[in-house]
C-alpha cells in the first residue's frame, strides 16, 4: 500500500538561493513517510485559498531540527503560488500532501549517473546525490542555469556530488560560468569525451528533458526525467495532469510520474 | 449523548452516513485509499463510465479560479468492462457502496452501461449524469430539455431494478423542470448540482485557459448557488429525495446542504486540496450532532427555520 | 511607448477609461471621494434609482461566502428625486460621467425615472436593472423574459436619446434571448453581469442568512461565470457593445473581459474590501498595455485568440 | 472633506488578554490620519480572501515604534475573523482601512464623563481616557466581564482612569472581582450615590447599550453609545450595516456611526 499523507508544518526558514530562487524548510508537527528523490509535496498555505490548488514541489531533502521531521524545497517565483513563500513570515503554517508519485531508481543504485538538473530542476537531483552517497554510486551532476548568478547553490551541489565520487559540471547558456551552452551539451561532450554513466537522470524544462532522452538514446543509457505539468490534485483523481505517450496513449504525471523513463513519452505532442 | 445516529435513506438506499465522494474526483473508489478508505463513506460514486474507454479532452484540461476551479476533462474513463474486471472486484470485497455514474452520446449509451452492470454484484446504483452533449439530438445536452430527461430517464429505468438517480446541471434553463422530468421518468432521487458552466482566460497569451475553451466550475465558489438550487427543488418537490453537492468542505457545510433539503451530500473538489477530507468531514459532522443535540442526522433533512421577516 | 490610450467607445458614448464603478457599490459617486475620485474612473453607475425613495430589505442583508458574498439590499435608494437635486450638482461640476441605475416595479416606474433626469444636464447615460420583479406583470422579473424586456427597453429608448444600457440577469433562461431583446428595443448596449441567485445558512441557528432567504452572489467567486456569458453575448451578437462585469478586483482582471468581448467593465464587491481598488486597476491596466506593446486599450475588445485544438 | 485611507501594515506585536481576548499591534509602512476615539478600522490579511471581508475593530490606541506609526487593537475570538490574528505568525503583512465612522464627542472635552465598557467594548474607551488624559476631563471607566478571568487589563485601565482624576469600577456578573451585577447597574449605583457625569459613553452589546441609553435618561445625561453591526465595506456603500432610528428611518452604523446619541436608536427593534 502506498503511503503518502496529509501533514501540518510550518514555515521554519528561508534563504535566497539565486535573485530568483530561494529555499525553505519546513518543519512538520508529525512524522514523515520516507521519500524517494524525484518524489514531490503538495503545499499550500493553512489559512485560507488563493491560490485554490497546492502547488508542486520536488522534495530537495529530509532532516530533522531539534525532535522535529524537517524538509527542504527549491522555489522559483514564476507567479502568486511560488510568490507567497517568499513573502510569508517564518512560523505561517502549511499543509503539505506526500511524499506523492513514482521518484527516481534508487534501488539497486546505480553505478554511475549522470544528474542534468536545468534551473529550478535541481531539487530533486541534489536529493538523488544525497541519497547515493551512502552507496557505490558514482554521481556526476550537470548543474544548468541560463546566466552565473542563476545558478543555485554550486559549493553546495560541488560538495554533494564529490561525495559520492562525482564532479560538478556548472554549465551557463550565456557562459558568465563554467561551461557555455546547454547542460545536455555539457552531458554530450563528457560522453563524447569517453566518460560512461550506467544512467542518466534529469530535470528541467520540457525541451531540455527531450534532449536529455535523446543523449541517451544516442549513447544507449538508460534516460529517466522528472515531469512538470499543471496539477490540482497531485494524487491521481483529477486526470487534469496528463502527457502524452509515445504509444498514443497518456500517464498522469503526478501518478505514473513525475518520474519516467524518457523514451516513453511522446516528446513532439508533450513540448 | 450518544454517538449520534449518522446513516440516511436515500429512497430505498441506506447509507451509513451521508457524505458521498462526488464522481470524477474520487477516481475508481480506492485511488486514495491510503487517505480516506472508500468504506467509511456513505457511499463512493465513480468516475464517468462510458460502454467503451474515452481518450477525454485535449490538455490543459484544468484552471484555477478564486476559491474554485474549471475542469473540461472530456470525461475521460477506463470504459465500463474495465471497470467491472479491475476495479469492481476489491470494492466489493471492501463493501464500499458504489454507485456508478454513467454517461454517454445517446440514449442507448447510458442503457449500454447499466446493463453490463446489472449482471455485477455490488453496484448499489446509478447516477446519470446528463450534462453531456446529445449526439443523437444534435448535441443539446440530455439534462437542459425537460422531454429528453424524462425519456432518458424512463429507459434507463426499465433495465433495472436498482436506484436510479439523475444528477442535474445547474445550466438547464429550467431547473425544477428537469427535476420533475428525472422524478416522473422514474428516478429515485437527484443529485444536485454538477459543475456550472464558466471560462478562464490567460491575459498574457490572450488564450483560454482550457484547451476546450469553457470548463466546468466547482468548488467553494459555488456554494450558495448550489445551496440555492437544492433549497428550490426540495420545496417544488419535497418528496423527491436530493443529493446536494457543489462546494462542501466542511461538516457544516453538509449541515448546510441537509437544512436546505438535501437527504444525503457528495463531497468533490475539496479532495483535490486535501484527500482525506472526508473523513474530517465526517468528524465534524458527528460533533456537530453532538453539540446540538442532534441524535439523528436524518432529522436535519429540510429541517431550515423561515426566517420572520 | 508612449502613455496607451485607455479610452473606450461604448456605442456612442466616449469613456476616458473603461472602467466604471458598478451600482450599488460606489453610492451615489461622491461617497468614496477620498479613496477614489469619481473623475477619475471611465464612469459612475449610481446606486439604482426609483421613482421615490425606498426603505429597501430588513436586516440581515449581507453573507459572506467563499471569494465573494450575497446581498439583499432590497434596493433602497433615495429616490430620483432627492439624487437630482442632493447629489448631481456635485458630479456634474467634477464632470464625472454619470450612469443612471433605474429600475422600478412597472415599465411606467422606469420611464418616470428616466424623464425626471431628462431635464437635468450631467447624466451620460442610463442602465435599466431589470433583475427585479415586475409587479403588474405578477412578479416575474423583467430580465427573464425577452418579450417583456424588449417592450421595457422600447418604451424606456422612446423617452430618451441618451445612451441606454440593459443590465442583464445571469439568472435568465435564456442570455442570448434577453440580450438581442435588449438589443431589439433600442439598447445602445448591454451590462452583464448582475448578481447570480444564491442562499446561505447558518447550520447553528437554522436559518437563512439573510431575512429574505435569498440574495445575489457578487465577487471573484462568479468571475469565471460572467467572463463566459459576456464571451456568449459577444460572440451572438458582436455588433453589441457589451460592459463586463462580475469579480473583477485587478487589471488583469479588466484584460480578460475585453478579451472575451467587452467594451468597459464595471468593478463592484471589489472596492468593498479596498475602496481605492479601481485606481489602482487603472494603474494595473496602462502597465500591461505599456508592457505588452498595447498602444489602445479599446483593440484588446474580442482579440481573444482561438485555441488550437 | 474625510480622510481615511487603506494602509498596508505588519503584525507586530501581540499577547493574551484573557481566555477569550488578545491585543495585538500593527505597524504601519506610512503615517495614518488621526483617529478620533470610538473609529474603527477594517482588518484584513494582505494576503487571500477568506474571509472575505474585511472585520471591524475600534482603534484601541495608536503610537509609534521605531519611526513607524503604530495601532492596537484589542479582538475577542469569535469566528474564523477574529481567530485568524491569534494564529498567523508575527511579521504577517496586513491592509487596513481607516479610521472610519463617526468617534466620541471629544471636542469639546466633557467634563466628567462614565466610559462604561462590556467586555471587548473596552478598546474605543481606553483609547478615549487615554485620549481625554491631556484635557480637564474626569473618566471614570466602568469595566464590565463576565467574570473575573474575563476583565482585560483592569491595571491598565486603572491607570488610564486615575491619569484623568477618575476612578476604575470593576464589575463582573459572577461577582468573581469588583461589584457583582450588570456594568450599567454599577452606574446606575454611582449616580444614585450622587456621582454626576455631563457623559456617559458606553461600548459593549446592544442590551448593554440600551441598559446604558435608559440610566443616561433617568439621570438626563447625555449618552453615545458605540454600535456594532455586521458589515462589508465599513466605509458607508454597501447598505448592508443599518440599524433603526427612533423615528422610523434607519442609520448606516459604519458612517451615521458606530458612536451616535443613544436616545436616536429604535432599540426595541434593534436589540
Ligand atoms: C512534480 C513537480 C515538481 C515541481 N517541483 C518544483 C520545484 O521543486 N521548485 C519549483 O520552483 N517549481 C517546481 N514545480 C513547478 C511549480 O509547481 C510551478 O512553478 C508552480 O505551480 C507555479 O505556480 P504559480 O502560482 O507561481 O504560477 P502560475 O501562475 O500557476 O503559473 C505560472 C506559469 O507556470 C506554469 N505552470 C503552472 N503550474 C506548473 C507546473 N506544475 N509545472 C510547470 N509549470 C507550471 C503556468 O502554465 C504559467 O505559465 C514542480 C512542478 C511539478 C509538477
Ligand atoms: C464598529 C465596530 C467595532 C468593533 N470593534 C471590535 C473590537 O474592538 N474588538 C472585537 O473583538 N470586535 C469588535 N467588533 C466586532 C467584530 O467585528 C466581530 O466580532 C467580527 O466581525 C466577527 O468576525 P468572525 O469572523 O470572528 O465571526 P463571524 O463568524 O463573522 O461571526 C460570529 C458571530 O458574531 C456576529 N458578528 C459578525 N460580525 C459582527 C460585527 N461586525 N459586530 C458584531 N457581531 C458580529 C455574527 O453574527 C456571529 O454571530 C466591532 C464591530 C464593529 C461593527
Ligand atoms: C475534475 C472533475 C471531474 C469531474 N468528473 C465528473 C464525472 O465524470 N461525472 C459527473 O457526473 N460529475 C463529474 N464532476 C462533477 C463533480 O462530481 C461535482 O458535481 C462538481 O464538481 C461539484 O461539486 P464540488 O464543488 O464538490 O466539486 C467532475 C468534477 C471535477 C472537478
Ligand atoms: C451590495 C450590492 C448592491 C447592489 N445594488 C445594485 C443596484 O442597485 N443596481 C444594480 O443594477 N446592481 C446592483 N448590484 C450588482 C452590482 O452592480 C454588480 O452587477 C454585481 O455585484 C457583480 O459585480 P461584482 O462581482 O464586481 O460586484 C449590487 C451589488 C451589491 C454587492
Ligand atoms: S494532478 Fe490530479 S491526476 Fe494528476
Ligand atoms: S458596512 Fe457597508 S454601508 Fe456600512
Amino acid at each position: 500500500m502506498v503511503t503518502r499523507s496529509d501533514l501540518a508544518a510550518t514555515l521554519a526558514q528561508r534563504s535566497r538561493l539565486t535573485p530568483t530562487c530561494y529555499s525553505v524548510r519546513f518543519a512538520f508537527d508529525a512524522a514523515i513517510p520516507t521519500a524517494v528523490p524525484g518524489q514531490f509535496v503538495m503545499l499550500r498555505p493553512e489559512q485560507g485559498d488563493r491560490p485554490f490548488w497546492g502547488r508542486a514541489y520536488s522534495i530537495a531533502g529530509t532532516g530533522a531540527s531539534d525532535t522535529q521531521p524537517t524538509m527542504e524545497l527549491m522555489i522559483k517565483t514564476v507567479g502568486p503560488g511560488t510568490a507567497l513563500w517568499e513573502q510569508l513570515p517564518l512560523g505561517t503554517r502549511a499543509r503539505i500532501v506526500g511524499p506523492l508519485g513514482v521518484g527516481f531508481p534508487c534501488l539497486p543504485a546505480p553505478r554511475s549517473v549522470a544528474l542534468v538538473a536545468g534551473g529550478i530542476g535541481l531539487p530533486p537531483l541534489l536529493f538523488a546525490a544525497h541519497r547515493l552517497a551512502g552507496t557505490d554510486a558514482r554521481c556526476d551532476l550537470y548543474l544548468g542555469a541560463a546566466t552565473a548568478a542563476e545558478l543555485i547553490e554550486p559549493q553546495r551541489c560541488r560538495a554533494a556530488a564529490e561525495a559520492t565520487g562525482g564532479q560538478l559540471f556548472p554549465v551557463t547558456d550565456d557562459g558568465t560560468a563554467g561551461e557555455a551552452g546547454l547542460v545536455t551539451e555539457a552531458l554530450q561532450h563528457r560522453l563524447a569525451e569517453g566518460r560512461r554513466y550506467t544512467a542518466i537522470w534529469a530535470c528541467g524544462p520540457m525541451p531540455m528533458l527531450r534532449a536529455a532522452t535523446q543523449v541517451g538514446e544516442r549513447w544507449d543509457v538508460p534516460v529517466h526525467v522528472a515531469l512538470e505539468e499543471r496539477m490540482a490534485c497531485g494524487v491521481g483523481v483529477c486526470l487534469g495532469c496528463i502527457i502524452p505517450t509515445s504509444d498514443g496513449a497518456h500517464i498522469r504525471t503526478c501518478s505514473e510520474g513525475p518520474v519516467v523513463d524518457g523514451s516513453l513519452i511522446d516528446w513532439e505532442t508533450a513540448c | 449523548m450518544l454517538t449520534p445516529d449518522l446513516h440516511v435513506n436515500v429512497g430505498s438506499l441506506r447509507l451509513a452516513n451521508p457524505v458521498i465522494a462526488a464522481s470524477g474526483t474520487f477516481g475508481y473508489g480506492l485511488d486514495l485509499d491510503d487517505f480516506c478508505p472508500p468504506e467509511k463513506l456513505g457511499g463512493v460514486v465513480t468516475k464517468g463510465l462510458s460502454p467503451r474507454p474515452r481518450e477525454g479532452a485535449p490538455m490543459p484540461r484544468i484552471a484555477e479560479t478564486p476559491s474554485g476551479m474549471l475542469n473540461a476533462i472530456g470525461l475521460e474513463n477506463i470504459g465500463v468492462d474495465v471497470f467491472c474486471r479491475d476495479k469492481l472486484p476489491a470494492l466489493r470485497e471492501r463493501r464500499a457502496v458504489v454507485i456508478v455514474n454513467v454517461f454517454g452520446e445517446s440514449a442507448a449509451d447510458y442503457v449500454r452501461v447499466i446493463e453490463h452492470c446489472e449482471s455485477e454484484a455490488g453496484i448499489a446504483g446509478y447516477e446519470l449524469n446528463v450534462s453531456c452533449p446529445n449526439v443523437s439530438a444534435g448535441g443539446i445536452q440530455f439534462g437542459h430539455d425537460p422531454r429528453t430527461l424524462e425519456e432518458l430517464t424512463a429507459r434507463c429505468r426499465v433495465v433495472t431494478a436498482r436506484p436510479l438517480w439523475v444528477k442535474l446541471s445547474p445550466n438547464a434553463p429550467d431547473l425544477v423542470g428537469t427535476a420533475r422530468a428525472a422524478a416522473a421518468g422514474g428516478a429515485d432521487a437527484v443529485s444536485l448540482v454538477n459543475t456550472i458552466l464558466g471560462m478562464a482566460i490567460d491575459p498574457l497569451r490572450r488564450l483560454p485557459e482550457l484547451a476546450r475553451t469553457f470548463g466546468g466550475l466547482s468548488g467553494p465558489a459555488i456554494l450558495p448557488i448550489a445551496l440555492r438550487m437544492v433549497y428550490e427543488v426540495h420545496l417544488a418537490l419535497p418528496e423527491l429525495p436530493v443529493v446536494g453537492l457543489g462546494g462542501i468542505e466542511s461538516g457544516l457545510d453538509v449541515v448546510r446542504f441537509l437544512l436546505a433539503g438535501a437527504t444525503a451530500v457528495q463531497v468533490g473538489t475539496a479532495t483535490f486540496r486535501r484527500p482525506g477530507v472526508m473523513l474530517e468531514i465526517l468528524a465534524e459532522l458527528a460533533a456537530y450532532c453532538r453539540d446540538q443535540g442532534v441524535e439523528r442526522v436524518a432529522t436535519l433533512t429540510g429541517a431550515l427555520e423561515a426566517r420572520d421577516a
